[in-house]
């Protein structure tokens, strides 16, 4: 099997619009509570879902939009949702941790690492009621840490569940650089639970679709679990409005926040060991510079790097398709939500 | 109706529940041995033996359960559940309200429950006040076979979230792998009642929700489930000598609570007292006086429930937790505030 | 006394109580930015970052609290405690007893709670319901900077095991993260009173189990605590229109529950309103009322809770998170009922 | 350094006589509850408490008496405590799942894994208050797949903790093969999390010392945790009263309980599939015969094994002192607890 670079590159632009309208949504308002994007993960979520049938499940984590648009949700439905709106996916009641997809057989939970267990769940419904069908689980590197997936891990060897962890490693967990909290290295930590692990380019959406084709082959025909650790940036940081990203954005008015406690807290009295407390200033200006670097210089967007792989023409084509596509579903969604004239 | 064991009531429930529908699958540790006639007779895709994961397994029933299948998780003790409560409190319960009412989960928690072999209070809670106390879920505590067979029926048919709780002092099997060992030195105080009895066959849905009055009387209002309601009855018997003669309610659930059954008893006597093998603080003694409070009826009131973390000494435990002694006591101490 | 923010003022007082005894640690995950002037101060061995592993840090709490260390472990939100339920149920809160009162465990647990920002009930909950129904712990709620910091500081001095709680709607940097992102396209109903405030420096500890009453009036106690506390004082205003004047008492710890307080004011006014955004069932509401009921105070009763899974979308939550104008109503009702 | 046979061998000795005295007063029905004993890990228990010094912490699951014995624990206590007595250890409140000294630093808990990330809290304690102390984890191969256990594993990394963990592998949860319900290699696993992990035969006292050694002194040293596999035997299955083990010491009387349903099952209506049930019957019927083959024919006692350590006349003279302080110790328990009457 060949992948189908127009296809691939398809999900990927719908995904990478839809978070962009998302975050404009969010700017004007009219999402609420922590809005985590999938921005960097649009390769992650195409190389996957484009191996995905009817009767396949997904367990997703708090990015969760990806994996839904690039499986074909209802996009629509999608948006009334973020605005809290009866007619949404979820009747408003959801929101964006919280995406349910019955017929998608597929699920979301703001809680990290939770679905790993649940994939397992779908996985086991599969392997009892539908066999040939399977699972996947997608959660972030943070969550490996987590008992209950490092659980799932196991479950899932030792009832051989046709099941596909999917680990995006963006390398951060909000702000804490999870190498420095995270013993060992993740893909020989899955392989020890008795299953084999691939470490991807998870910018590179064809690499992501060949480890996603052999991981789910090898489910479907009831060989049993497998692990794919795909690298990929977080290009919008934790969440919409992260306040160490508006370092960036707004170096001044976030200096003057964080800067006085931080001198206050430097300086505060009994003044023991202020020579080790300026290195400590050191680690916190570290991290955010860090973010910074990687933001801005190390990273890559998996939509320019998956360019190549099409004509310019054909590049073109599908962004146009697509944007319109999502710019109408919002249009939609806004005038159903009585918000169309508020449209900036 | 053929006689059987509280513990043989469950699993013919659960047996004739796999037998008449294909999705009713069982899975937890060590099933194969504890469920061994299912196994035998069902085989291990639907009997499953599970590592010592309840966070992943319990959570996966969740999943399980949204895919299409019914199972029916065990958690060997509920205290274990402390280990797997996000997959309650934060996923199954969830699921509906979070999917606009779309999606449902129509999963069975079983576990074993209560005190009174010295275990001490890390296996022998009974924590139905902790399970109901989110939205989205149903707990019940059945106090004899033919309930027992009932509620997990009605529990495999209903399709949202059930916790179905079995206390160890009725289920023979329970007892003798934690209490007595097969040895014949020490002795527990089994109510028969609760322990043995008359089953329908094939087993007769029991409503989730609903309890039951099993002894009528006009002095004062006794709420119990499990096998406290069994400590009420002995109670009760003893208090015909102080001439009180109180009603006996077995709740049956937890949750939801039978809201009706209450405040009509309790308006009827004029006296509540509220017996509770779990703990007293934030339980359902609690939400039994919040019922009544809110729809008016001013009755007096009294608890007697698990107070503290239960000790491991057999005679410190038999204090600890409900006993008829103060039972009796607090009834007749009601029964003198206003004579 | 300086002016400050809620949340400066728990930091206060930790800073406080880090300065004076070494033994308090601080950790959690992104502790170094969430604490990040405790960090400079302090440094990374006691302000420390965790993997998310809340069950395996908070258990190690357990064990450094009783190996001599007095750590404060976050839990980012609260809803998050059910990944580590078993370090609280079975471990921290049973330790003393177990050890016949030997061993002691001088933990807290630092969790935000609550909801009004739309991120729905997943990372909205109270749980402070939960969290009390077992032995051997206090719960803390403050409603304000003042008793923030003189509650942290009583937590961190206990020797026991003491969960606080911080709301988000009055802490601003939680608020800014889960709720604004900086933006001002949305707005968020914060009581200011209680985001903001006046507190002693150094911190005065505020005793554990001590409520206090907040506003007298004579014709119905209202019994609250965290942000609906302010939400029954904007209520209370309104009542006046109705010729209603109502007690409002902040209870401050969910547990243990100031009984005397509770049921001083419900005697002398005869009418209870309690007003909790946790969970309806099995919650404060009820533990309140068997309290009352239970020392004999037939008071008038109601409550407005949150009745099930806090929704997304904004409108639906504030109507199922306790407002002001179901407050009035609840209240309203209450006195027409015994004019 | 070098191992002292003598001190090993006491250690031993001593643990083993208490079990087998708490298993005389459980017979009796002095002792209540679940009776774990840690017959067969007395060479673990030894081998790894004669590395600890004062200061150091103990965190025990449900085998917990052999390292207390072995630590030194006050034997009147212990049996105190095990008869329910108010001058128990614990003053009769804890019991033998939930024996706490505060004097050793050792606490135990009957939920599985949780000792884990006790020991985590122990050594971070210690880390802190106490640099060169240690704190050791003792846990079954059954816990590891409990996730807080595994979040401990990463967890003790992270934190470079002081902390051996000791997993006890008897190969057997209750009634199920561990093998059965586990992925992959548990040393293997635990080297993933990065941290060293060493096999031993956990009937030879010798080995033990010598691995746990080596984890100790990497753990005084700062240089983080280990963990250490060692293989033993349950010798007197799960709990006392094992109704497994029962089916051999009273066949007829189990048979009779136990056939009867399992015959109902097999031939119960409809009689579909009859011939996939009777390998069933054989699953339960194995389970049985392999947990009876490796108790009577595969186990190795490890007191035995060890008693190739010493001189003949030293093994008995240190049989006899310790059999005889065990026994004193029952004594004055029963005495204080007004049992002694009942002494058979
Ligand atoms: C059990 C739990 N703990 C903590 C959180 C708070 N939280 C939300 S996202 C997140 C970071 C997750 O990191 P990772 O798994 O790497 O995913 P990423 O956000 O990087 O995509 C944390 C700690 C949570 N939601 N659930
Ligand atoms: C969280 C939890 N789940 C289940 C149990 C019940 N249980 C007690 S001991 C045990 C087996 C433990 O196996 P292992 O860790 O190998 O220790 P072993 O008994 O073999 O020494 C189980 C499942 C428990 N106590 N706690
Ligand atoms: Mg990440
Ligand atoms: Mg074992």
């Amino acid at each position: 099997m060949r992948p189908d670079p127009e296809d691939l590159y398809r999900r990927m632009a719908r995904a990478r619009f839809c978070e962009e309208a998302l975050s404009a949504l969010w700017e004007r308002g009219l999402i609420s509570g922590e809005m985590h994007l999938g921005a960097g993960e649009e390769a992650v979520a195409a190389g996957v879902t484009a191996h995905l049938e009817e009767g396949d499940a997904m367990a997703l984590d708090h990015r969760s939009t990806p994996p839904l648009v690039a499986r074909g949700v209802d996009l629509v439905a999608l948006f009334l949702e973020m605005l809290g709106h009866e007619e949404g996916l979820c009747a408003g009641k959801g929101g964006h941790m919280h995406l349910f997809s019955r017929d998608l057989l597929s699920a979301s939970s703001g809680i990290v690492g939770s679905s790993a267990p649940l994939g397992c769940g779908f996985a086991l419904a599969a392997q009892y009621l539908n066999p040939g069908k399977v699972a996947v689980a997608f959660f972030g590197e943070g969550a490996v840490n987590q008992g209950m997936l490092l659980e799932a891990l196991n479950l899932a060897v030792a009832w051989k569940l046709p099941l596909v962890f999917v680990c995006k490693d963006n390398r951060w967990a909000i702000t804490t650089r999870s190498r420095e909290v995270t013993g060992g290295r993740l893909a020989r930590r899955a392989r020890s639970f008795g299953m084999p692990a691939t470490r991807v380019d998870g910018t590179r959406v064809e690499k992501v679709w060949e480890a996603a084709g052999r991981a789910v082959e090898r489910a479907r025909a009831g060989h049993g679990p497998s692990f794919i650790l795909a690298s990929c940036p977080r290009l919008q940081g934790h969440f919409l409005g992260d306040p160490l990203l508006r370092v960036f954005r707004e170096p001044l008015r976030q200096t003057l926040e964080i800067g006085p406690p931080l001198l206050r807290s430097l300086f505060s009295r009994p003044l023991t060991a202020l020579a080790s407390r300026v290195p400590r200033l050191g680690t916190i200006g570290k991290t955010i510079a860090l973010l910074g670097v990687e933001r801005y210089v190390l990273e890559r967007d998996p939509l320019q790097r998956s360019a190549a792989l099409l004509t310019e023409e054909a590049r073109r084509r599908l962004e146009e398709e697509a944007r319109r596509e999502v710019a109408e579903a919002v249009e939609r969604a806004l005038e159903t939500a009585g918000r169309r004239e508020e449209n900036a | 109706m053929p006689e059987m064991t509280f513990a043989r009531a469950i699993d013919f429930a659960l047996e004739t529940a796999m037998e008449r529908d294909e999705r009713v699958v069982t899975f937890g540790e060590d099933v194969t041995m504890l469920r061994r006639d299912l196994f035998v007779r069902f085989g291990p895709s639907r009997v499953r033996q599970a590592p010592i994961s309840e966070a992943a397994f319990l959570a996966a029933g969740v999943g399980a359960a949204m895919a299409g299948l019914r199972p029916v998780v065990e958690i060997m003790l509920v205290d274990f559940i402390a280990v797997a409560f996000d997959a309650l409190l934060n996923q199954a319960t969830k699921v509906k309200a979070f999917s606009g009412g779309k999606w449902n989960v129509p999963l069975v928690v079983r576990a074993s429950c209560g005190g009174g072999y010295g275990d001490a209070g890390q296996h022998e809670q009974c924590l139905w006040g902790l399970l109901s106390g989110m939205p989205g879920i149903s707990v019940v505590v059945p106090s004899n076979p033919k309930d027992a067979a009932g509620l997990m029926l009605s529990s495999i048919e209903c399709d949202d979230p059930v916790v179905f709780l079995e206390h160890k002092l009725l289920s023979d099997y329970w007892l003798d792998y934690l209490g007595l060992g097969g040895r014949e030195t020490v002795s527990f105080d089994v109510p028969e009642a609760g322990a043995r009895g008359e089953v329908p066959s094939p087993p007769v849905p029991v409503p989730i929700g609903k309890g039951i009055k099993v002894r009528e009387g006009g002095d004062l209002s006794i709420f119990s489930l499990g096998v406290s309601l069994h400590r009420c009855l002995e109670a009760a018997n003893q208090l015909e000598d102080y001439g009180i003669k109180p009603a006996v309610i077995d709740l049956r659930s937890a949750c939801p609570l039978d809201r009706e059954l209450i405040v009509s008893s309790a308006s009827r006597t004029g006296r509540v007292l509220v017996v509770d093998e779990d703990y007293a603080g934030y339980g359902l003694s609690g939400e039994v006086a919040a019922l009544l409070a809110e729809s008016g009826v001013k009755a007096d009131f009294a608890r007697v429930c698990t107070e503290e973390v239960i000790p491991y000494a057999r005679r410190l435990e038999d204090e600890v937790l409900p006993n008829v002694r103060r039972i009796r006591e607090a009834a007749v101490r009601l029964c003198a505030l206003s004579p």
